[in-house]
Formats: structure tokens, C-alpha cells, sequence
């Protein structure tokens, strides 16, 4: 389920949450994109919408486990089965003009080029799809990872020296930027 | 012993293998790819490292990326399963060459055993008996009846760039010999662009009996006793179980004691499998070796009452057997069905899909080994079993009965499976008196 | 689950939040859209709306298996999961105005008070609740059945000395007749 | 033998009947409620007769509904599982004169054993220790002074009309006794209304050990070894193992041997157990006898390869025993957690409702005895148990740990389950050596 609509909430306000224009805009939003469910939130405000089929329910994940994440191809919208770092940003920065840059594969995050090195890109920075966002070790390999898209840099979701495995989201970019 | 092992596999053995490890106290690592990040054994696993897309050739069969988790993960060593890289001699190489210990053979006895001429000539040496056949390819028509008479007739004539029966003939005396072997030659030519053909002796529906083994790293070799593997459809098993019926009490000792032999002259550690053929005046020819543990190595478990993963870690870990030949004494009648995601009214093809509601049979001498339940959702990226039904009785007759009555019990919506097939296999006289050949599944149910 | 109207918080603000007239346009909504379920909060308000009922799958039963009827009072409406023989007649039959006989207990059918007299009631025949319409027999107890309710009979269930058991459907009465 | 068997009974032990007369090739008839339509054991069976409403006095209970079902259902005999009217004489005697087998001892050998007093005194004949005591009232001091002589130290005293411990003390002495006599009188007078007390022997930190029995009509009595139940929780088993543990191999001897020769002298048939209870010293003293199969019979099973409830069934259509008390060799460990629908946290109140998913745990040497699935509702009207969790290893350390791996794969969504109060056991100090009494679990897990 990849599609997903988020309330920004820069319209905040408990009578919009419950505007049904805006439902029924949102149910026409579905039908016309067949969506099972809808589900908006607003800090303590949320619009839940569903229609159809019952969805395959998935049980927890252990917190230890990076298994949380939606397949998705490398560049993609947010995954809607959030991790607990993923909810925590998901009310700060996310809609379609927001892409996550995710690993390519299983290894060691770096995000400086050296110990002693600035770190490859900033919150803020802007970048080109060639620009190099950091480097995944693996095997003694020492892997540059391209940005593949262009925008502007708004969260980096991953720390130093981080294990990561595949379609692990690493930074979010705002491609209007 | 070991304190983290990877689990380089996916769907039932995936999670065999990590039942194993938490029962020993070991913590496991698993690998994924996207189209299993919703496997019970994701969930069960101390950590856990999606590796790539659904295909294989993207996932499970990355090296790379599954010694990356390895490393990450701190793992002291890996579980290979079966299938994928579980007989990848390189990759057990690299494992090594990363002071991770690969539960399994070394590298080296994995490559004798593997190849099947190195084997074959390794069987010869240890006086194991192969199907008798000219070792090379026939020049002649003299050379053809010479190894003819040695060999004994019928013989099968084979090209040797062959493949689907093409250029393959069978010749019950030297006259028949003499005009199928140019036949043969031309059709392997038109065939192959190659006429060069061999001869060994034809076995008439043969029977797949086969011996479990285990060997430490002290010169310890066990057999576990064997198991028979006939029922099959294109070469695939569909019911195993142990021990094998109507095999002679002589027969039974010599194949054991031929398995050990060859796999002691090989220097073979950890578990495997001699297969062999049996013909129907029981004697037996080696035909192979599978370097790893197999689908159907519960059946053994069943009657020995030995573990054969736990034995596994803990042999690789370099502990001695813990137990002798003398211990290992068999105990009622076994018999595994393979419950595939497959259409039998479609030729068996695979159904992925998602499972609606499952009833699970149960109860006393019952096993089913399987990681899916209601809510599962079988992707289509790989092989179809989805289980497997195992009893345990106190005789074939029981067993039979158990199976029978788990079969009925076993209820999937949402797929379709092979359960009912089953049903029709054990409920048929051939099975129940247990004179099934591996050609028989095709000639007695899918040829009518 | 049959639909359910839920709501928490007492709070204030509740009057316009939880306004019938709101939740009337979204279960309009709903209907028209085919939606399943709408779930709108507040802080501690929430309006939540579910449609349609959560079927609860009933696996295919042997047939030789008296078992495909739903619980009932032995006087009630036509089983909502009809067996076989239900399913052909409830197109026939059906209705508020119809109510079910069933039987009180494990026995053996009885349409007659013995083999050479005439069936206790046939189709089209007024009963009163005091009329006997049946005997089930149960080690070897004959057990006359009273009506219990006044009407006509429509339809007889079942055959003559078939096995029946508790909650069977016997007749069908119509109550306006 | 049989052909039709009903089964009088619902949940897990009704499909653990059905399951051995499916194998046996014996026709099932089920009963059920309104409540229990669902069922799988009811859709595996031959005919089905819901017999009432769902409350248990409306539907299980009612023997002429129950008989009525078995006539025109045309069964041989009867199963009647455990509670429900198991162990109710008067239902034995209607099936025995409608000409349907009972499986299960003859009224008369029910009503023996049944009543407590009777048994006591027939344990007594057949020399097997009871707990010591005054056979009847005190009547003053002296005489309460030369009992407690008798019966020895420390001493317990009970009110007759007792019930609540109200009008109960222990006495180390004497001394002491002299003066909780004079209390203990007057408690009971204020409480019941009646003073009448009696001593007995204070058992202290008592083990619960049970020995299974099977006798068949030819005067073949073996026992199946015992069966140590001490985990409690208000006298409801919570888990059971065989062997039982620190148990000296001579005191298991005895044990079991007392029981067989119990059995004998009241001449009883089919299975039966024997409840013991076994001091600190292991000296053990008769309690009851319970005339039916028992929830925990798997945990005898496991460590036999006997199927209990196959044996019972054989003996009730009167074949003698296939086994003599020699063939009967225990191996390994078992150990069985009964999975309730309760919530330990709120004082293990039941929690029925629909179990939205659930992951069944398996393997090799793991048993899950249940009737549920996915989309199951656990109904409110009956006992609160879903399943029974049974392991068998080679040692008991073994079986904890698989215990323990078994109970984290048990996932259940929709309900709460007595799942990780288990872990909390297996898990303790105590446990693990085996030291736990009947009050354990209230004193060391509960009181906190």
C-alpha cells in the first residue's frame, strides 16, 4: 500500500480535521486511486478512512528488529508501516514532494568521508542527483552512495557509523528545494 | 559452542534451524528479502537484516551483502539450510576466509563429493557399488558388446552431451544392442551435434532409498539409517519415510555400512546424504551426495529421536558425537508429505498467494514443520512447499492411518495445495503395500 | 459487528463533534462510497463509524452435518446462515411476518400421530400457539410440539421420522395469516 | 472393535477423541451447543447433533439429549472425556442399559473410587499409606493427645463442617496442641454452628504426584509411570512433567506399585489416575483416585510412545492390553503448560473472545493439543483452557528450554493467554530445581 495521505496540519484545527468537505474530497481521493485506508493525523488529531477489503494485518516488530519498513523501490514515497523514528518525523516532514533516499544494501553508514572530515551533506544543503550523500561500508568496501534525486536536504534519518540494511531510509528530500 | 549464528536461508527451515539455536541458548541473525519481512522468524530473531529484492538472484544468493549482515550481525557462524547457497563450495570458502565458522563440510569435501564423476570414482575406491557402465564413451560396436557383457544386460545407451531421453535407448541383449546403438549415435548427433555415447546397466523401476549420516571432526562417522524417497514426480519428492519398506533386513545393513565407508574416505564432516538407487531385486547403486541438510531430514529425527540441526551446530562448533553407532537405535515408522502451494488439476503449478484460514493438524506423533499461518501471504519468488506433515507411529500401517487422518484435518483456504494428492498416494494399494518405483507417481496417477 | 456508532471523551465540544447531523452526512457518506469504517479524534474525542457486517467465516461443513444453523430462540427469524434447503426457500418465504419452528431437542421427527393418520398440520393450515404440529421422539419419549405462535403454515422443513436436533427449522409460520 | 463412537465432550479433548478414532477407523458422532458450532472436530466428523443451548446444564450435561443423539447417530460406545459427566455413575449406568459402552470403568468400580472415604478405606486394605489421622472425631483433650501420638507431629487440626480453613491449626506439640484444641472447637462452633474437629498428620510443602493407570477386562493392570502436577494455582494444575523431578527412584517405585495394587483391589478398568501427595521426606500418602482421562495424559504419553486414549478405547471394546508393565520404558522428559484464556495480570480472569491471529508453535519433540484457529471465538460458558503446550526432550533441561521457545512462538492476537505467566515459572530458580510445592506458585509468584 504505497499510496498514503498525510494532513499537514498547516490548516491545523480540530473543525478542519472534521470538515467532512475535506472527507469527501479524501473518499474521492480514494475510490479514484482504489486506497483501502486513509489515515490522518494532527499531532493529537487524526482522520482514519477505510473502504474495501480487510487489510493483512501484521503483527508488531521487535524494537530491536529494522524490519519495519514497507517494500519500496530505493527512491520512494514514505513507507506508511512507520518505525518509531519513522513516526516521530512523519508529522514533520513528509507529501509527495517529499522523497526518502534510502540504502542500497546492507552495511556501515558513514556520513563524513573521514573521522575528521565535515559530513557529506547538511539539513538545509541542496543537491544534485550525482552528489555523494555517504558511504555504506561493506565487506572493507567502502560504497559512495549518490543522491539519485535533486532537492534539497530537510532530515537525515541515520547516525554515524549506523548499521543499515537494504531500503533503509536514509535521509528525506524535499524536491521542491 | 556458538554464541550468534546467521541464518542464511528462508521460509520452514529458516525457522527449523533458529529453533535449534534458541533451544542451545544461541542467539540468531536473520537475512530477508522484501517479500519476506513478514516471516515468523523475522520476528523470533535477535536481529534481523533485509538484503535485497524479492528474487533471489537479488537476496538469498548474495554473497556479499549475507556476509555484510554477517559481519554487522557478530555472528560466530552461519547456517546455510538447503538450496540456495547451502552447496556453494565458494561461499562456504569466504565464510572461512571471514573466521565464520559454515555449519556443513569443508569446502573441500563438499567439492570431491559434489562433483559427481570425482564421487562416482571416490565410491569406486571405497567399494561402494555404482551402476555398472563404460567408464568414457563407446567407440564401436565390438567396444559396445564387450562392456555389454561386463556390465550385464539390459544396458542404456546415453548420449553424452545428452538431456531429455534424446539419444537414449535400452537394449535387452547384444542384437537389439547392436541396431539401437547407431539409432542412438544419430539421434544424439541430430540432437546434440554430438554422437558420442556411453553405456551403463538399465535399472527397471528403481527405488530412491538413501542414508543419513553425521561426522564430527574426530573421525566419528554415524549413520542415522535410511530413508525412502520413491514417491516423486519429475524428480521431485513428494513423501519420505523411514525406515524403507521392504527392504531386506542385509540390504538395509550393507547400504548403511556402504554410506559410511564412502563418506570416511572422503574425510566428510557434518551432516549429509548418500543417495542410492535400489533395484527390484534390492541391490543398491550410489548416485550421489548431498552435501547439506535436507527437506526431509525430520523423518529421521522422528525414529532416531536425535536432532539433527542441534547435532549439526554442535559438531561445527568442534565438539566430539555425542553419541555411537550402538546408541542410534530406531524406534516405530515415520513418513513425511510435502505440502506444496500447487494445483495438482493444473499440473502442479504454484499457487502463491494469500493463506485465508488454516487448521493445523495435531496431536500425538505429529509434526508439522512449516512458518506459515493464517494471514501468510506465499510469494511466488520461490519454491512452493509450505510445510511439512510428519508422523511418527508405531508401525507403516499407523503411520499411514495418522497421515491420512492429518491430511483430512489439514484445512487451507486462500491456496490450493497438494494435500489432497496425497491422500490419493497413501490411500493407493501400490503405496500401502509399498512397491512404489520414482517412476510410478507419473505411470499409476498422472498418466491417466 | 452491525452498525455501530462509538464514542469517548465526555469533554466539551462534544455537542458539535459528535452532532447527529455530522455523523448522518458521513455514514451517507459511507453507503454512497462503500466505506467499512471512519475514525475521527480530537485529543480525548473521537468519532468513529463502522459499516457492513465483519463476516465471520464459517469453513464448509460435511453435508451429511445438521450443523449450518444459526443460534436462535426456538421461535425466531429464519437463520441468517441458511442451509441448503433454507437457502432455496428463504427466496420463497421470508419476512418479518414468517417465523421458524424449530425443534426444542435431540429426536427423531414425527409429522403424524401414527403411521395411518393424517399429518398433525399441512401447508396453508391456520394453527394457534396451542396446537400440536409435531411429535420428536426421544428415547422413547414422545414428545408433542406445541406452535407456540398463531398463523398459517407456509412451509414444513422437514420429512417425516427424519432425525432432527435442537434448533432445527421445522415449519415456517406466517403470523399475518 | 468399534465402528461408531460419540463423543461426549467439547473443545481440545474432544478433538483429541476424534483424532484417535479417525486413526483407528472409527466413526465419530459429535455433540455441541450453540456455542461450540464452529468447532473443527465438529466438521471433521461422521454426523453431528447440536443438543442445545450454550450454557453447559443446557447442552452437555443433558444425558437424554446426549443418549437421544447416540441412538439415532447409532454408536457403539460413548467417550466421555474429562468433567462434564465423566465421572457421573448415573450416565455410566443409562449408556451400559441403552446397550452403548461406556469408555471408561464400570459404575460400580466409579462409585468405589469416587466417593473419598470409600477409596481411603480401600487404601487402607491394600495397604497404601494415607495420611495419618483420627478416623473420626476428638472428642476431649486425652484423646486428642493419644491420636497425635499415634499420627506424630506436627498435627493439623480440622473442623468437620470445615471449609475456608476456618477452624483449622497446626500443632508442633503438645503444648501446642492442648491449646489450639479449645480454639479450634470454638472457630468451628462460631462458624458452623457445630464444634466437631479431627487431627491429621500436617503435611508440609506438599508435592502433587499422580501415577496413570490403565487396566484392562482380563485383570491386566500396568501403570504408566507418574506424573508431577505441584504447579498449582487454587489447586488448578497449571503444569505438569513426567518424571517427576528429585523424585528417589525407590519412592517412584513404591509409588507406582501402590497404585497398581489400589487399582486391583477395587477392580477397576480402562484409565484411571491415582493422586498421591508426597512430603518433603518423599514419603507419599493417598489421595484420590480420578476415574477418567485426565487433561495432562499427553505429558505420560510423550515419555511412553502410549496412546492413552487409543488404549482405552481397545480395552473398552474388551481386548486385553497390547503391552505388559516390561514393555512400558519411559524415555526422556515431558513437560505440558495448559495455555487459558486468562489474564494473569488481573488475577487470571477469563478473557474469551475471538482470536483474531495466533502462530502455533512446532518442531521436533513439540505437541500443541488445541482445537482453536484463527477466527476462533472462545466461548464464555465453559472452562477457560484453549490448549495444551507439550514438549518432549531427553532431559528435563532440555524440555525447559524448549518449553520456553515454544511459549515466545505462541502468538496470540484477540485474547489474553496464560502464555507468559509460564515463562515466569519455567524461568524460576525453583522451578528449574525442581522444588516447587502445591503453594508454591501463590507464595512465590502470586503473594508478591
Amino acid at each position: 500500500m504505497a499510496d498514503s495521505v498525510e494532513n499537514q496540519g498547516q490548516e491545523g484545527g480540530a473543525e478542519d480535521v472534521f470538515s467532512v468537505e475535506r472527507i469527501r474530497r479524501l473518499v474521492e481521493l480514494m475510490k479514484e486511486h482504489d486506497l483501502r485506508e486513509i489515515d490522518l493525523r494532527h499531532s493529537r488529531q487524526r482522520i482514519r478512512l477505510c473502504r474495501g477489503v480487510e487489510e493483512v494485518p501484521v503483527m508488531q516488530a521487535p524494537a530491536m528488529m529494522p524490519a519495519a519498513y514497507a517494500p519500496a523501490p530505493v527512491v520512494a514515497q514514505p513507507a506508511p508501516a512507520p518505525s518509531a523514528s519513522a513516526e516521530k518525523t512523519a508529522a514533520a516532514v513528509d507529501g509527495p514532494h517529499i522523497v526518502t533516499i534510502k540504502s542500497p544494501m546492507v552495511g556501515t553508514l558513514y556520513l563524513r568521508p573521514n573521522p575528521k572530515a565535515e559530513s557529506f551533506v547538511k539539513v538545509g544543503q541542496s543537491i544534485t542527483p550525482e552528489t555523494t550523500v555517504c558511504i555504506i561500508e561493506a565487506m572493507k568496501v567502502f560504497n559512495e552512495i549518490p543522491a539519485e534525486v535533486r532537492g534539497k536536504v530537510v532530515e537525515i534519518l541515520c547516525g554515524n557509523e549506523e548499521p543499515v540494511d537494504f531500503g533503509k531510509p536514509l535521509f528525506k528530500i524535499d524536491t521542491r528545494g | 559452542m556458538y554464541n550468534r549464528i546467521l541464518i542464511a536461508n528462508r521460509g520452514e527451515i529458516a525457522l527449523r534451524v533458529q529453533r535449534a539455536c534458541r533451544e542451545l541458548g544461541i542467539e540468531t541473525v536473520v537475512v530477508y528479502s522484501e517479500a519476506d519481512r513478514d516471516a515468523p522468524y523475522v520476528r523470533f530473531a535477535n536481529q534481523a537484516f533485509c538484503i535485497g529484492p524479492s528474487r533471489s538472484v537479488d537476496s538469498y544468493l548474495k554473497i556479499d551483502q549475507i556476509i555484510s549482515a554477517a559481519e554487522i550481525g557478530n555472528v560466530d557462524a552461519i547456517h546455510p539450510g538447503y538450496g540456495f547457497l547451502s552447496e556453494n563450495s565458494h561461499f562456504n570458502e569466504v565464510c572461512r576466509s571471514c573466521n565464520i565458522d559454515f555449519i556443513g563440510p569443508t569446502p573441500e569435501a563438499m567439492e570431491k563429493l559434489g562433483d559427481k564423476n570425482q564421487a562416482r570414482q571416490m565410491a569406486k575406491i571405497a567399494n561402494v557399488p555404482v551402476v555398472p557402465g563404460s567408464d568414457g564413451l563407446i567407440e564401436n560396436e565390438e567396444e559396445a558388446i564387450k562392456v555389454a557383457r561386463l556390465i550385464g544386460y539390459p544396458v542404456l545407451i546415453k548420449a553424452t552431451a545428452g538431456g531429455g531421453g534424446k539419444g537414449m535407448r535400452v537394449a535387452a541383449n547384444e542384437l537389439a544392442l547392436k541396431a539401437a546403438l547407431e539409432q542412438a549415435q544419430n539421434e544424439a548427433k541430430a540432437a546434440f551435434g554430438n554422437g558420442g555415447v556411453y553405456l551403463e546397466r538399465f535399472i527397471d523401476k528403481p527405488r530412491h532409498v538413501e542414508v543419513q549420516i553425521i561426522a564430527d571432526h574426530f573421525g566419528n562417522v554415524c549413520h542415522l539409517h535410511e530413508r525412502d524417497c520413491s514417491v516423486q514426480r519429475r524428480h521431485q519428492k513428494l513423501i519420505e519415510e523411514s525406515p524403507s519398506p521392504r527392504l531386506p533386513e542385509q540390504a538395509r545393513k550393507e547400504l548403511c555400512e556402504a554410506a559410511v565407508r564412502l563418506v570416511k574416505a572422503a574425510g566428510y564432516t557434518n551432516a549429509g546424504t548418500v543417495e542410492f538407487i535400489v533395484d527390484q531385486e534390492n541391490r543398491f547403486y550410489f548416485i550421489e551426495v548431498n552435501a547439506r541438510i535436507q527437506v526431509e531430514h525430520p523423518v529421521t529425527e522422528m525414529v532416531t529421536g536425535i536432532d539433527l540441526i542441534k547435532t549439526q551446530i554442535s559438531v561445527a562448533s568442534g565438539k566430539p558425537l555425542p553419541f555411537t553407532q550402538a546408541d542410534i537405535v530406531p524406534r516405530g515408522h515415520a513418513i513425511e508429505c510435502r505440502i506444496n502451494a500447487e494445483d495438482p488439476s493444473r499440473n502442479f503449478q504454484p499457487c502463491p498467494g494469500k493463506i485465508e484460514k488454516i487448521f493445523i493438524p495435531g496431536g500425538f506423533g505429529v509434526r508439522f514443520d512449516s512458518h506459515v499461518s493464517a494471514g501468510y501471504v506465499v510469494p511466488p519468488y520461490y519454491d512452493s512447499m509450505i510445510g511439512k506433515l510428519i508422523v511418527l507411529k508405531e508401525n507403516r500401517n499407523d503411520a499411514i492411518q495418522s497421515m491420512m487422518r492429518c491430511l483430512s484435518e489439514l484445512e487451507i483456504q486462500g491456496i490450493r495445495t497438494t494435500a489432497d494428492f496425497h491422500k490419493q498416494v497413501l490411500s493407493h494399494a501400490d503405496f500401502v503395500q509399498g512397491i512404489v518405483d520414482t517412476k510410478w507417481v507419473e505411470r499409476e496417477l498422472l498418466s491417466k
